[in-house]
C-alpha cells in the first residue's frame, strides 16, 4: 500500500526513520534544531541533531571524521552550490579516505542539499553542481525525482558505507506522490523508466524528469511514443538502462537543466555513443541549459533553461533526422 | 571626542535623510511582496535596522573609495548615489535595473557609483573587497575598501584568510562586521564562540593583530567615529582593522522561502517566529536607530521637527516615484540572457 | 624562428614578457618571491609580485577583486586540486560576476595550476579537475600540450577579459620544444591538430596528447594513419574541427587521464555524438583513467591511467569493429 | 611544576626512545633517496625536529585516544605501535605497507593503532579530527582527539571554522599547532599577521575564547604539560584548547620536486638554500630537541650513558631491519589498484 507524500516529507521521514533504526546516524546543518521544540531535536536530542555556523568545510570535515569514528552523519547544506566554498571535502576528502588507507577506514556520510533554484534565485544560487561530482571514485550521487525515490535513496545514502551526495530538486519540494508503506528503499545505480514508450527515449534527472513526462504526454497526443528514463543516481550510473531502452527506441534526448558541458547530459551521451552506437538510428540531441549563469528576470531565466517545448521540438527533430535518414 | 564632532549640519541632515530613505525604501520592498505578488522573484534582504551604521560607515568614505556589500545590499548604493529607481527596477527584475535584470536583489552592482559587487555566497565578496584595495595599494590610487558582512559570515573561512592576508599586505581595506545578532534564523548564541563566551566578536581581530573594536551601530556618530579611524589608518598605509557595528534587524532573514507558484511573504522576525522571545525584538524597535537619530538632531538643534518631517515627506514621495517607474519599466527580452556571459 | 623552451621556462616567459608589456599584470601564490633575489621580485618589485598564505580562498577572491579595480592578476596554484578548498571562487565567483552585475565589471585573471602529478604524488594531488571547470559559463579554461602552445595560451590568458583556469600537466615541465619568436599567441577555442592521419581520430589534451602521438607513431608503423587532435582549450571548446576530423577519418578515440565520468573526454564524446554521428564508421571509444583514485605505488599507479598501450588497442579496436561492420 | 614531574622513569626512557625512533627512521627515509633512487615517490616530508613535539604529545593519551596528523605523518604511527616495517614499506610502495601501497607518505593511516588517516590537503585534517571528537562525544566513547597541524596550515580557512565549531560544541580534542617557522619554502614573517606583530600563534585562539597557550617544542616535558592540560581539559568535557608548539625542522620541507625520470634527493634546508641564513639554521641544531633530553635525563640520573648508547644502538639495529623489510616486500599487484574504492 501506499501513502501520498509530499516529496521534501519523504525526504524528512526517511532521515527520521533511519535515526530511530540507527543510533549511530546524526544530523546536522545550518538554520535547523534552532531550539527545543524542533522535531527532530524532540525525537533525538541535541547530540544527534544539531545547528551549525556558516562554516561548510568544518561542517562536511567534521562529518568526515565523524564517519571514521562510528557515526553516520548527515549534513544538511540546503543549497548545493554552497559546496564549492569546501569542495575538497566532498571531492579530495569524503571519497579518498578510504581508497588511500588501503581499505581500512570507510565514510558513511551523506551530504544533502538542495539545488537548481530556478525561481529567480540568480546566478549563484539556482545551479546543477552535480557533474562536478558524479565522475569522481569513491562518491555516490543521488537526484530523486519522486517521493518515491526521494525516500528511497535517502534510506539507501544513510546506509551506504561510501559517503553520498544527495541532491533534491527545488522546484520538485510540494510535489506530491505515492510512497510505498514499510522499509521502502532504492538501489543506488538502477535508473528507473518512469514512463515506457517505443519511438524515442528521453533521459533526464530531478525536475527534468517531470518537464520531460510532460512532453512525452503532449508527444503522446500526436502519435509519438517516448520512454522517459531517469537514471536516479548519477554515481553508480546505470549505463545499461539507458542502453537497453535505446536499443528499443533507437533515439535518443537527453535533458538537462545544466549548461551542456557541466551536463550529466553530456557524460550519458559519452557513455551511449560508445555502447549504444550500432542501436542509434539517428544522432542523440541534447537539451540542455544554455550557455550562460542563470539569469535573475523571469524571462531570461525561462529562455534559457530546459522546458516542455524545447524537449518536444528536440524529439520530433530525432524523429524527423530519422526520417530524412530512412 | 570623535571626529564626527566636526560633521557640519548639512552632513548631518544628508546623514539623516539617507537612512530615512533606506528605511522607506526597504518598506517599499517588503509592501510589494503584498500589493504587487510576484514582482520579486527569489530571495530577498531587507536592510531596516542597520541604518546607522550603513550610513555612518558610508559618510566616512572619501570620493572614489569603494564599497563592498554582502547580498544584504539594497542600503548602500542608495547612499553611495545609485539612483533608487534603478535598485528598485532591479528587484523588480526589470531591464532599467542598474544590472539589466541579470543580478535581482542579492547582487547589486554599479561600479560607476563605486560598488562593484555583492556576493550572494557567504563570506567571498570579504576576499573580493581585500582585492579591490590590493588593486589601489598597487595602483596607488588612494582608494580605501570597505568591506561589510554579516556577524554569521564571521564564521567562513574567506573571512578568516582575508583578514590575514589583508594584515599581513597592510591592504587599504576596513572591515566592518555588522552583527545584527542573527545569521538567518541563527540566534549568535548558538554559532560563534566569542559570542557563547560572552566575549565581543572584534576579538577575532587578535587572530590578526589588527586593531579590533565593537561600536554601537544604532547610533551614526558612534560609527562614523570607528569606521573613520579605521579608514585613516587603511588610507595611511597602516592596513586593516575589523569594526564590530552591532544593531538590530528589523525584519526577519528574508521573504519566506517557497516554491512557486505559492506565494511567499515577509513573515514575523525570529526572534518571534523561531525564538518567541518578543521582548528581545520590542526592545530593539525601542532603539530605532532612526527615531533615536531624529531626536537627536532635533535635540541639539540641528533640525526641527517640521525640517525633519520635510525630509520624511520627501523621502516618501521619492519613493513612491521609485515603485511607479520600477513597475511601469520593462522587463527584458528573453534574449537579452545571451548577454554578458563573457567580456 | 623558433627558440626551443622547456614547457616551464614558456610560461615563465610568457608571464615575464606580459608583466613588461602591461603594469597592471600582477603575479602572486604561495612559496614564491620569497627573497629579493627572485627574478620576478627583481624586474617588477613587491607590489607586483608577492608570495601569499595557504589561503587559496583569499587568493582567488583577492585576484577577483583586484580584476575588478583594474589589475590583471597571476594567481600561482602550484596544484589544480588546492584550488578545490575554495572552489566556489573558480566557478561560482569569477565567471558569474561579470553576468550578474548586467555586464558593468568585467573579471580578468589567471588562475595558474600545474596538474596530473602521475608519480607518486598519490590520491589527493594526482588529479585532473577540469571537467568541473569547463561547462561554466564565463570561465576559459587551458590546458597547453606542447611549450608553444603553453606561452602562446598564457599570452591570451593574460590578456583575456576573463577569468581563465590556466592548467599545466606536471609530466610535461621538462619537455622541450620549439617556440615561435615575437608576440606569440594562441587564441582560445582553436583546437590543433598535432598530427594529420587519416584512418582515425584521437582526441587528447596535455599529457595524453604526448601519448597519443606515440601510439600514432606506434601505429603509424604498423600501416595505420592516425589524426591527433588537441583541444588546446577546453573551455571554449573547438568542437567543429573536432568533427571535421572525424569526419575525414570516420573512427574516433578519445584520450583522457581523469576517470571516465570526470573527463573532458566524456563531454567531447557527447558532444560528437550529436554532432558528428553520421560520419562515425565505428562507435568511438573512450581510454580514460580507470574508476579509481590514483594509488601511490608505481604498478598500481600505471595501470589505473591511459598509456600508449591502451591507445594503441583502443584504435585497433574501433578500427575492427569498423571491419566487422562492414 | 606541571604534569611531567610525575612521570616514571621507565615512562621517560619510553620517551626518549621513540623520539630515537623517529629521528633515526627519518633518517633512513632520507638516505633512502641516496641509497636507492626511486624506491621512494612523490613527494615525503619528514619529522626531525619534531621529535619532542609528537612525543611529548602522544606521551599524555589515554588508550583509545585518536591522533590526526597532517601529511607531515612518519613519526606518530611510530609512536602510536604502528609496526615501523608497515610504515616504511608503505613509502617504499610495497604491498606490506601499512597502507597497502594505496597512501604513501603523505598518507598513513592505522585506525588499529588510533590514526584514522592523514590527508594531504592543508587545514582539511583538523576537520576531520574535529569530527572523529564529535563521534566521541555523542558515543560517550571518552576518546580525546589529537589534532597535529603546521603553522602554514593554520592559516587555511578549515583551521578557523574548525575551531570555532569545536568550541561551540566543546569537542574534546586538543589542536596542536606545530610552529616550525616555515610553510614549505616560506618563512612564517612572510605569512602570519600575528608573526609580523611579534605576537604568538596561539594568540589565535582569542577568535574563539578558547584557551591558547605557546610552548617550547623541542622540550617534550613542557609539551607533555601544555598538551596534557589540553587533553584533561578535552576530556572532562569542557572543550578544545591551542596549543603552539615552537620547534625547528631540521630537513627541508621535502625532497626536492623533480619530474621524472630526474632523480631527486633532499636539498639543505630552505634557511640555507633560499634565504642563506646559515646562522638561524646553526642555532636551531644546537638546540636539539633529542640531545637536549638525552642529556637531560642522564643530567637526572634517569639514563646512564651506557643506558642511552644502548636505546639509541637498538634503534639503530631497529631501522635497520626496516629498511630491510621494506626493501624486500614485493610491490602490489597492478590490478590491486580496482580495491577499496568502494566499501
Ligand atoms: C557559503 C554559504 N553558506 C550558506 C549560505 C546561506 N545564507 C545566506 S544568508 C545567510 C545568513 C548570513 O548571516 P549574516 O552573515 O549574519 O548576515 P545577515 O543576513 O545577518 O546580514 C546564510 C546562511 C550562503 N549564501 N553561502
Ligand atoms: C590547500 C593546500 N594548499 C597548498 C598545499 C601545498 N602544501 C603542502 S605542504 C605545505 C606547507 C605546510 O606548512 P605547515 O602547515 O607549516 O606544515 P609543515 O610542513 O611545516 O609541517 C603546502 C603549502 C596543500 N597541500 N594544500
Ligand atoms: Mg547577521
Ligand atoms: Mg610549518
Amino acid at each position: 500500500m501506499a501513502r501520498e507524500m509530499m516529496f521534501a516529507e519523504a525526504i524528512a521521514v526517511a532521515i527520521t526513520e533511519e535515526m530511530q533504526r540507527d543510533p549511530s546516524v546524526v544530523f546536522y546543518g545550518q538554520n535547523m534544531a534552532m531550539t527545543d521544540r524542533d522535531p527532530f531535536v524532540r525525537k533525538f536530542g541535541k547530540d544527534r541533531v544539531r545547528i551549525t555556523p556558516i562554516s561548510e568545510t568544518a561542517e562536511m570535515g567534521i562529518a568526515i571524521g565523524a564517519a571514521m569514528n562510528g557515526l553516520r552523519p548527515v549534513v544538511e547544506l540546503y543549497m548545493a552550490e554552497f559546496m564549492l566554498v569546501a569542495f575538497d571535502e566532498v571531492i579530495n576528502e569524503a571519497p579518498r579516505l578510504r581508497y588511500m588507507s588501503g581499505g581500512q577506514v570507510k565514510v558513511p556520510c551523506v551530504f544533502k542539499a538542495g539545488f537548481g533554484f530556478a525561481a529567480g534565485w540568480a546566478g549563484q544560487h539556482s545551479n546543477c553542481t552535480y557533474h562536478a561530482m558524479m565522475g569522481i571514485p569513491g562518491l555516490k550521487v543521488a537526484v530523486p525525482s519522486t517521493s518515491a525515490d526521494a525516500m528511497g535513496l535517502m534510506r539507501a545514502a544513510i546506509r551506504d558505507d561510501n559517503p553520498v551526495v544527495y541532491l533534491h530538486h527545488y522546484m520538485l519540494t510540494i510535489d506530491k506522490g505515492p510512497v510505498p508503506e514499510g522499509d521502502h528503499i532504492v538501489p543506488f545505480g538502477v535508473a528507473d523508466i518512469k514512463r515506457e514508450g517505443t519511438d524515442v527515449t528521453i533521459v533526464a534527472t530531478a525536475w527534468m524528469v517531470k518537464k520531460s513526462l510532460a512532453a512525452a504526454e503532449q508527444l503522446a497526443k500526436e502519435g509519438i511514443s517516448a520512454e522517459v528514463v531517469d537514471p536516479r543516481t548519477l554515481a553508480p550510473l546505470d549505463v545499461d538502462t539507458i542502453v537497453e531502452s535505446v536499443k528499443k527506441t533507437g533515439r535518443l534526448v537527453l535533458v538537462d537543466q545544466a549548461p551542456r558541458h557541466a551536463s550529466a547530459a553530456a557524460v550519458i551521451a559519452g557513455e551511449v555513443a560508445e555502447h549504444g552506437f550500432e542501436y542509434l538510428k539517428a544522432p542523440m540531441k541534447m537539451v540542455t541549459g544554455l550557455n550562460t549563469s542563470v539569469p535573475y528576470s523571469e524571462p531570461m531565466e525561462s529562455y534559457v533553461l530546459p522546458s516542455e517545448e524545447k524537449i518536444v521540438s528536440a524529439v520530433k527533430s530525432v524523429l524527423a533526422r530519422h526520417a530524412a535518414a530512412v | 571626542m570623535g571626529a564626527s564632532s566636526e560633521l557640519s549640519n548639512d552632513k548631518l541632515k544628508w546623514m539623516y535623510t539617507q537612512m530615512s530613505r533606506i528605511r522607506e525604501f526597504e518598506e517599499r520592498v517588503k509592501r510589494t511582496f503584498v500589493e504587487h505578488p510576484g514582482v520579486i522573484r527569489g530571495h530577498a534582504h531587507l536592510g531596516d535596522g542597520a541604518e546607522a551604521s550603513i550610513v555612518g560607515s558610508l559618510a566616512t568614505r572619501h570620493e572614489n573609495d569603494l564599497v563592498m556589500p554582502s547580498y544584504r545590499c539594497h542600503g548602500y548604493p542608495l547612499v553611495l548615489g545609485t539612483s533608487a529607481k534603478a535598485v528598485m527596477a532591479e528587484i523588480y527584475q526589470r531591464k532599467t535595473g542598474v544590472c539589466k535584470g541579470f543580478g535581482g536583489s542579492m547582487h547589486l552592482a554599479d561600479p560607476a557609483h563605486h560598488l562593484p559587487t555583492a556576493s550572494g555566497i557567504i563570506g567571498q565578496g570579504i576576499a573580493h573587497a581585500a582585492g579591490a584595495a590590493y588593486a589601489a595599494q598597487v595602483k596607488k590610487t588612494g582608494q580605501v575598501v570597505y568591506s561589510f558582512f554579516g556577524d554569521g559570515s564571521s564564521k567562513q573561512g574567506a573571512f578568516y584568510e582575508t583578514l590575514n592576508m589583508a594584515a599581513v599586505w597592510k591592504l587599504p581595506v576596513v572591515f566592518v562586521l555588522e552583527n545584527n545578532e542573527y545569521q538567518a534564523y541563527t540566534h549568535i548564541k548558538l554559532e560563534d564562540a566569542n559570542a557563547i563566551a560572552g566575549d565581543p566578536l572584534s576579538q577575532k581581530a587578535e587572530a590578526f593583530s589588527i586593531p579590533g573594536v565593537t561600536v554601537d551601530g544604532t547610533d551614526p556618530l558612534k560609527v562614523y567615529d570607528a569606521v573613520n579611524e579605521a579608514a585613516e589608518r587603511a588610507r595611511s598605509g597602516k592596513g586593516p582593522s575589523l569594526v564590530e557595528s552591532k544593531f538590530y534587524r528589523f525584519s526577519p532573514h528574508g521573504n519566506a522561502i517557497t516554491v512557486p507558484p505559492v506565494p511567499t511573504q515577509f513573515q514575523e522576525h525570529e526572534a518571534i517566529e523561531v525564538y518567541g522571545n518578543k521582548a528581545e525584538f520590542a526592545a530593539a524597535q525601542a532603539n530605532d536607530p532612526i527615531k533615536k537619530f531624529r531626536a537627536h538632531l532635533i535635540g541639539t538643534g540641528v533640525l526641527t521637527e517640521a525640517d525633519a518631517k520635510k525630509i520624511d515627506d520627501s523621502v516618501r514621495a521619492e519613493m513612491d516615484e521609485v515603485v511607479k517607474f520600477a513597475l511601469e519599466s520593462p522587463l527584458p527580452a528573453p534574449e537579452d540572457a545571451l548577454n554578458y556571459v563573457y567580456a
